[in-house]
């Protein structure tokens, strides 16, 4: 498997830690409901389909990556920057 | 048909045009009593005893494909009760008794080998977790040993104990702990519940689960529509889609977990080994091929197979902890579909919805517990109350904080 | 039987080698397989199940059959396919599976009990009594399975990975691939071509038929010239491509030594290939398959397309009078060639009606094999013809049942094949693995003339689509007749008739599947173990399923395949995973002081990838208790000095550091003054303690952070995931600088003096109070220096640049044992902050929260932090989890054990009353006793009691006295003193 | 006055040789790690024009005879071989990597051969890996920053407490490749 790091290009999945869905980068705000919480931390959309992703460039730029890639067929779509996706809001 | 050594030798003699179906192959009725969705080592069991310990007999299992297809037929086929947390510990322990038994129950062989398993640490404080796991078998009823260096070298001394990257200090012994044939389990289970009036279907796929005023009432399926006053969900690999159906959100990712076999050997791994440094475990199947594997591929997947970096890490741990198994010649790997949970440990619980049950994230630990998942499952499908060792598996438990968190990794799906 | 003139084997070169002992020759050029034959050997192993005597079966790496141990001690190698191993002078192999010779095997007796070892026996049997399982029942069924044997012996040949990396791979170098390889090289692309074979060719070096009226293989060697001579161009022979993964990655398995007398110890046996490729083609041909018939399964019998390999590519006839048994034209050629060889042709057994003579050789049309003779060989084979039954003497039977594209990579990523009843084959899907196409045999366009064009049209495609213009390619005038192929698949007649070769499966066993419901395809193959043996099923899976779709009455298509997986053939372990073996498995990491260390005679124990000593023994004592001792007092009494330059150190930068570590620490870092250092609690957004440790601030806008050693590179990710997740935009910048600084603790009463007499300057108390930080110089060397303490006494952390770390090291110890104090080690390190009640990852284990520490106070109210939302779980705090403890036992002599459980003296012992565990234990000189750290449930309320220390493993069964975690100074005094 | 002696990081390990490769420590003199704040990129450029040197894009090095300014990461380049210049304080997060990594040169016609058995990235010139260009990525299992410093050369970059163990896996590519012939 390959991963687009928008910074170093295509590489090899053995460069990359990954941690688990974009939903670990909406972050509750202070004093949110718990099961905002719960929501954040544990529950999953978790589709047989096309996903986002986060990936950390580990043995490389040290970027973390939102890859959109589908979990059946492993295709990878695209990547985007974590830092670029929130200066874009 | 009752299976025994006397029975192959009788129908051997004429040609072996005796043996009967080991299940029936039924149309679905219009209604059953309950209906089980997923036709693995999980929802067998469940069918099973819920015939047997609850005297229900007007069930279904659903399966989308064939009998045993999922991850009881593609696992490294480890039983073991070698857990520490409350809650984890009493639920295996009851499993490796019923696994004890088991082909006595079914009078199906599967092949059951205690065979003994060994999980090795590599520094003094890798002793310590292990002698709080093994107190804690011990404190269970069930057994353990701490083996030192020397003691290691007594039962593997093949392991490279001169010149490895993490040294052996020791290792804990689980006797009891062992193999199975895995697809024999699913086929034992199958064949116990059709002779006690389980409806298996195969190739039949539920497309909805049907909800009335938070009761659940019955399952579309590929094969048509059937009612049903309670349905187990127990679909492995796919819990996400199929609680999906009845408007739930699950604390799961799923994942890919890889598992590799040799070629052919004469005997030459006699135990279960398990390397925590390098987390690869690999045990020697009676026909002779070495059966291994390590972590997921850490990604989340529903392909049902992986890629090279955690082949070659598989491969490298092997090569580091056993150098002898170097020129044994990889023959076939496969991928199984994990539910990964944030804390590592499964959920039998019921839902919001009523009539509607659960029992799903095994992580990679599915296979011992398929006894004992059907036996508390059938439990809390038949009395409505969960059975006394799978209490803590609450589907709540996260929002509570009253986690099993074994590997103490924390809410991250893929690193338990 | 060597025929003369005929073959690429080079007959100037005899190579002499042993088979089962006896001394044999042959050339080079030749494969074990060919060798063999060529010295009239029939017998070359045993089957799996049933012990039956077999030969040589194929020409290729689907040898079901010929599998052969090589070589001795740490040398051997089980399960080696003669086919495919070349002749080397010295060579020695050995049949497998047999005791004790191939000839006479005793357990061939399995064969006599045929009918009671069908398909899953053993699930109905062996289960009583149930005590015999794992003593009488199993241990026989393993010894008598299994093939080959491993030696035992730690490896000791090199192996090796590699990457590569082209526009267009092509796997297979017969017809199809040396044109795709042309057409897309000529066309500018990187092209890598391999072939499992030694020598490239394929099919080409096997063949009569010419091509531009040459011989095929002089076609060959013209294209691999002109291959070779290209920039652009990697030929990769002996190589088997045999996985294919995501992103055009595939694995791929070089044999770099297998193939030498004497290859230097230096060169690696097998290399491992991770290829990365824009575009492949998959050229791989087709695999001939057999035909089930009664007792098919003898030396002699073999497929009729090896017979004509041996004949003509290794000039070796395989028998004298040769009989075929075929349902096509291909067959037909074996027949044609043997005879032109001069060799009997006996016979040839078409089952279709409408086969017709095509040379000098009796034709049978419509006929069938209907039984054989021959325990050890071939002798006579019964035929069914439309004229009655009739004898054939002959010792080679050639069997062609038709052809299956060798599709099995095009299947790795799940998908699969679409049946053609045209050619009775299975084909590949299109598009089942991106940017894989197949071509020529493998896709199903079987005659040289279509290979050719096929793979000049695949090659031309793939270069196109990695941006290099197509170029026409010539191809020459080659063989183009049609296959003529009717699906064939068993002769139903009594007997049993083999499937799957070396697993032992017949067709009888297939249809018993069926019978017992096990109707699935998958379930048949499960059940009968048809498709799991070293060959994959790749001479029967076709035809197992074609008889499972007869008898479930469904057709091929709607009975499907099972799934191909990687690998395409199997890969030994060391190749797969080179480079680990001994210290490869991780990097070693070593402190600057790590030879220093080792020089004065301390073990070195791993710690997070690093080596620390773990005491440093001066002559006289023994084990580690005793110099422990004495470096936890010289700590205690005078001075210690410590290597902690592995803690993980994070430089951190910007206008917006203060309040990033905010966020980042449960506790406030912005308002800590300049030269000031404080500790710090950070959670995992669980709620989960993470890590601990120090922070130091430099400067206005600079702070250093230190983690503990084994999270260093965990806490790095974190921050960086903080930063670009929840606050990209915030101005703060961080670096590791672990590996910058040596760092050393000067630990106990005497540290300041040591450093007085050390520094540039003396230490001045009112720049370094306890937890402050600042600049100093050490004989000139720029260093830091902080007033830190993990021992509880008055101590520093002195850092320097690395490259004077070991000099550094050097000088402290000398000057800590002039001062009456000592170097120390991770026992004495343990011990002391064990007194401290100080805590690592032995207890910050991921399942611990602030709360159970007692760290609850260091969560601040005032601000939001990671982990503070979710940490406000009811289960994350409260009476009913476990709190840190210090215990004590009762009795001065008792030594505690970590992993040991507590419970309430008077309690039974059991899971359910088990109220904690204990974490970390150490002889304490201050307490005179061992003591213990440890979770007690609601612990902090239950100080002054008693509980029962539990120790199964070890033993141990005694009481301890729950105290505070802190044994020494608990007030601090000493530390800020 | 008493000194501290200097070690370097790969003292008495190299120079190896190989067949048509040899690997030998490099003592580059001063490394910083050049990190600049928000908006500041060409800020720190201009800058480094002092040093005749720019500030890298990824993947890239700039070099001026000795000097050097390699990108090493996410907004991260080192500046090698020079002092920072004055220009760059409150632009940009600098921190001293002198003594953090252990730098080797594989120098030879095999080099990139050698480099393919660790290195999972294409290092090939006609494909884009020319002189000048830089990768992170792995050496093995160690970090690894690697340049290409001319047509048969490579400076590679790895953790200074790994230097051993990068010249024992460096040895065995390079004897397996030599052993090849």
């Amino acid at each position: 498997m390959r991963i687009p790091c928008p910074i170093c290009g295509a590489r090899d999945r053995r460069e990359f830690y990954y941690y688990g869905a974009e939903d670990y980068l909406d972050r509750p705000g202070e004093g949110a409901d718990p099961s905002a919480w719960d929501d954040y931390l544990h529950n999953r959309a978790n589709p047989a389909g096309v996903t986002r992703d986060l990936w950390y460039h580990d043995a490389g730029c040290a970027a973390w990556l939102v890859v959109e890639r589908d979990t059946v067929t492993h295709e990878v779509l695209g990547a985007e920057l974590v830092a670029g996706r929130r200066a874009k809001r | 048909m009752r299976y025994s050594g006397l029975r192959v030798i009788g129908e051997g003699l004429f040609g072996n045009k005796g043996w009967r179906p080991a299940w029936r192959d039924p149309e679905p009725k219009a209604e059953y009593d309950a209906v089980i969705i997923g036709g693995g080592g999980h929802g067998l069991s469940t069918a099973y005893y819920l015939a047997k310990n609850h005297g229900l007999s007007n069930i279904a299992v659903l399966e989308k494909g064939y009998l045993g297809g999922g991850n009881v037929g593609r696992n490294t086929t480890i039983v073991r009760a070698n857990y520490f947390l409350p809650g984890n510990q009493e639920f295996y322990s009851h499993s490796l008794k019923l696994w004890e038994g088991l082909e006595a129950e079914l009078n199906y062989n599967v092949m059951h080998s205690q065979r003994g398993l060994i999980n090795l640490f590599h520094s003094d404080g890798q002793r310590d977790a292990f002698a709080r796991r093994g107190n804690a078998m011990i404190n269970q009823g069930d057994d353990a040993i701490l083996l030192d260096r020397e003691g290691v070298r007594k039962h593997l001394p093949y392991l490279d104990f001169d010149n490895i990257r993490f040294p052996i200090y020791g290792g804990l012994l689980h006797p009891r702990g062992g193999t199975a044939r895995h697809d024999a389990v699913a086929w034992g289970y199958a064949r116990g519940a059709d002779r006690r009036g389980v409806d298996l279907i195969q190739n039949c796929e539920v497309t909805g689960i049907d909800i009335q005023n938070g009761r659940v009432t019955g399952v579309q399926t590929t094969r048509g529509a059937i009612r049903a006053k309670k349905v187990g969900i127990l679909v492995a690999g796919r819990s996400g889609q199929v609680a999906a159906m009845a408007g739930m959100r699950l604390p799961i990712e799923s994942h890919v977990l890889q598992a590799f076999v040799t070629e052919g050997l004469k005997p030459v791994i006699d135990h279960v080994i398990s390397f925590g440094m390098g987390h690869f475990y690999i045990s020697q199947s009676d026909k002779g091929g070495l059966v291994f594997g390590g972590d997921i591929d850490f990604y989340a997947s529903y392909a049902a197979r992986g890629n090279l970096p955690m082949v070659e890490h598989v491969m490298e741990a092997g090569m580091t902890l056993m150098p002898m198994i170097g020129k044994a010649k990889v023959l076939r790997s496969w991928g199984g579909i994990m539910d990964m949970t944030p804390d590592g440990s499964p959920i039998i619980d019921k839902t919001p919805v009523e009539g509607l049950f659960i029992d799903c994230g095994w992580n990679y630990g599915g296979f011992k517990a398929v006894p004992a998942s059907g036996w508390c499952m059938a439990h809390l499908m038949a009395t409505g109350e969960s059975h006394e060792v799978a209490r803590r598996f609450r589907l709540d438990r996260f929002a509570t904080g009253h986690l099993l968190d074994e590997e103490g990794t924390g809410s991250q799906h893929n690193l338990h | 039987m060597r025929i003369e003139g005929r073959g690429l084997i080079d007959r100037s070169r005899r190579l002499g080698f042993r088979f089962d002992g006896r001394e044999l020759e042959g050339f080079a050029g030749d494969t074990l397989a060919s060798a063999l034959l060529a010295n009239g050997v029939r017998l070359v192993g045993r089957s799996f199940k049933y012990h039956r005597p077999r030969g040589v079966f194929t020409a290729g790496s689907e040898e079901p059959n010929a599998l052969v141990t090589l070589g001795r001690g740490a040398k051997q190698v089980p399960n080696v396919r003669a086919t495919v191993q070349e002749l080397f002078s010295g060579l020695d192999a050995r049949s497998q599976n047999r005791w004790p010779s191939v000839g006479f095997d005793l357990l061939s007796v399995n064969d006599l009990f045929a009918p009671f070892l069908g398909a899953g026996f053993y699930y109905k049997t062996f289960m009583w009594p149930r005590a015999f399982w794992e003593r009488i029942y199993e241990p026989a069924i393993r010894r008598a399975a299994g093939l080959g044997a491993l030696s035992g012996e730690t490896n000791d040949d090199a192996y090796e990975k590699a990457f590569a990396f082209c526009d267009v791979l092509v796997i297979g170098a017969g017809p199809a691939g040396l044109a795709a390889a042309l057409a897309a090289a000529r066309a500018g692309a990187d092209v890598i071509l391999a072939d499992e074979d030694s020598r490239m060719g394929g099919r080409l070096l096997a063949e009569t038929e010419e091509i531009d009226g040459k011989p095929g293989h002089l076609w060959v060697d013209g294209v691999l010239a002109e291959l070779a001579a290209m920039k652009n161009v990697r030929l990769m022979a002996r190589t088997a491509v045999v996985g294919a993964y995501d992103g055009g990655t595939y694995g791929a398995v070089e044999r770099t030594g297998l193939h030498l007398a004497d290859a230097p110890a230096a060169l690696p046996r097998e290399c491992f290939w991770r290829i990365v490729a824009k575009r492949a083609v998959l050229a791989a041909g087709a695999l001939e398959r057999p035909i089930a018939f009664p007792m098919n399964d003898r030396p002699g019998v073999m497929l009729a397309g090896a017979v004509r390999a041996y004949l003509n590519r290794w000039g070796v006839a395989p028998g004298k009078a040769v009989t075929l048994f075929c349902n096509n034209d291909d067959a037909h050629r074996t027949a044609r060639d043997l005879v032109a060889a001069g060799i009997e042709v006996a016979g040839v057994i078409d089952v279709r009606a409408d086969a017709r003579p095509g040379g000098d050789f009796p034709v049978y049309p419509g006929a069938r094999i209907v039984g054989t003779t021959g325990r050890k060989a071939l002798k006579a084979i019964e035929i069914q013809t439309v004229n009655g039954r009739k004898t054939i003497a002959t010792d080679c039977l050639a069997v062609s049942g038709g052809f299956n594209p060798t599709l099995h990579l095009t299947c790795h990523m799940g998908g699969r094949p679409e049946w053609r009843d045209e050619i009775a084959a299975f084909v590949p899907k299109p598009g089942a693995v991106p940017g894989l196409d197949a071509a020529g045999a493998a896709a199903g366009r079987f005659t040289t003339a279509q290979a050719m064009a096929d793979g000049a049209r695949a090659g031309a495609e793939a270069a196109e689509a990695t941006g290099h213009a197509p170029v026409a390619l010539d191809l020459p005038a080659a063989e183009d007749a049609p296959l003529r192929v009717q699906a064939y698949w068993e002769v139903r007649e009594p007997g049993r008739a083999w499937l799957d070769l070396a697993n032992d499966v017949t067709t009888k066993d297939v249809r018993l599947a069926a019978q017992e419901a096990y109707t699935s395809v998958e379930h048949m193959k499960r059940y009968t173990t048809q498709g799991m043996a070293p060959d994959q099923g790749k001479n029967s899976n076709v035809g197992a399923l074609a008889i499972l779709a007869d008898a479930t009455g469904r057709g091929i298509p709607q009975t499907g395949t099972t799934t191909f997986r990687p690998p395409y053939t199997p890969v030994s372990i060391a190749a797969l995973g080179a480079g680990a073996q001994g210290m490869g498995f991780a990097p070693r990491r070593l402190t600057t002081s790590h030879g220093a260390s080792v020089a004065r005679g301390a073990p070195m124990i791993e710690a997070g990838l690093w080596y620390r000593p773990s005491y440093f023994p001066l002559p006289g004592e023994e084990g580690w208790e005793e110099p422990c001792r004495r470096e936890v007092l010289a700590v205690r009494e005078a001075v210690g000095v410590c290597d902690v330059s592995t803690l993980g150190k994070i430089d951190i930068q910007g206008p917006d550091a203060g309040r990033f570590l905010d966020l980042v620490y449960t506790n406030t870092f912005s308002t800590l003054p300049v030269g000031r250092v404080r500790y710090g609690l950070m959670l995992r957004e669980d709620g989960m303690v993470l890590d601990d440790g120090t922070t130091a601030r430099l400067g206005e806008h600079h702070y250093l952070m230190t983690t503990t050693t084994a999270a260093a590179g965990q806490v790095m990710r974190h921050l960086d995931f903080v930063h670009q997740a929840h606050c990209p935009d915030w101005d703060v910048r961080f670096i590791s600088v672990t590996e910058q600084w040596a760092q050393f603790a000067i630990a106990g009463p005497r540290s300041r003096a040591l450093l007085d007499s050390l520094l540039d300057a003396p230490v001045d108390p009112a720049a370094f109070p306890f937890m402050g930080c600042g600049a100093v110089a050490v004989m000139g060397v720029p260093g830091r220096l902080f007033r830190i303490s993990f021992s509880g006494e008055h101590a520093y952390e002195l850092a320097v640049p690395s490259r004077h770390g070991e000099a550094l090291f050097r000088d402290l110890a000398a000057r800590a044992e002039a001062l009456g104090g000592a170097p120390y080690g991770m026992e004495a390190l343990n011990v002391l902050r064990i007194e401290k009640g100080f805590i690592t990852h032995a207890e910050i284990h991921g399942r611990v929260t602030a709360f159970d520490i007692g760290l609850q106070g260091m969560m601040s109210t005032k601000k939001d932090f990671i982990g503070k939302g979710a940490s406000q779980r009811p289960g994350l705090s409260g009476e009913a989890r476990e709190q840190l403890v210090g215990l004590k036992p009762v009795q001065g002599d008792k030594r505690l054990s970590a992993g040991a459980h507590l419970f309430t003296p008077g309690e039974e012992v059991s899971a359910a009353t088990s109220q904690g565990y204990v974490t970390s234990v150490g002889p304490s000189p201050v307490a005179g006793c061992w003591i213990g750290l440890g979770f007690l449930r609601n612990g902090r309320a239950r100080l002054g009691e008693m509980v029962r220390f539990v120790d199964h493993l070890r033993g141990q069964d005694f009481l301890c006295e729950v105290v505070g975690p802190v044994f020494h100074d608990p007030e601090g005094g000493r530390a800020r003193g | 006055m008493a000194s501290l002696i200097e070690k370097t990081p790969a003292a008495g390990l190299t120079p190896l040789s190989r067949g048509d490769a040899v690997l030998t420590e490099v003592l580059p003199g001063p490394i910083t790690a050049i990190m600049p704040y928000g908006g500041k990129d060409r800020a720190v450029a201009s800058a480094l024009k002092a040093l005749g040197l720019g500030l890298p894009g990824p993947n890239r090095s700039v070099t001026k005879g000795a000097a050097a300014c390699v990108w090493t990461g996410r907004g991260q380049a080192f500046l090698i071989g020079a002092e920072p210049p004055d220009g760059l304080a409150g632009i940009a997060a600098l921190t001293d990597q002198s003594d953090a990594w252990v730098v080797l040169r594989l120098a030879g016609p095999a080099a990139e051969a050698v480099l393919a058995r660790l290195v999972p990235i294409d290092l090939r010139a006609a494909t884009g890996f020319r002189t000048g260009a830089v990768a992170r990525t792995l050496l093995g299992h160690m970090p690894l920053v690697i340049r290409r410093t001319a047509a048969a050369e490579f400076e590679l970059m790895t953790f200074r407490s790994m230097a051993a163990h990068a010249v024992h896996e460096l040895d065995v590519a390079m004897t397996a490749v030599a052993a090849r012939g």
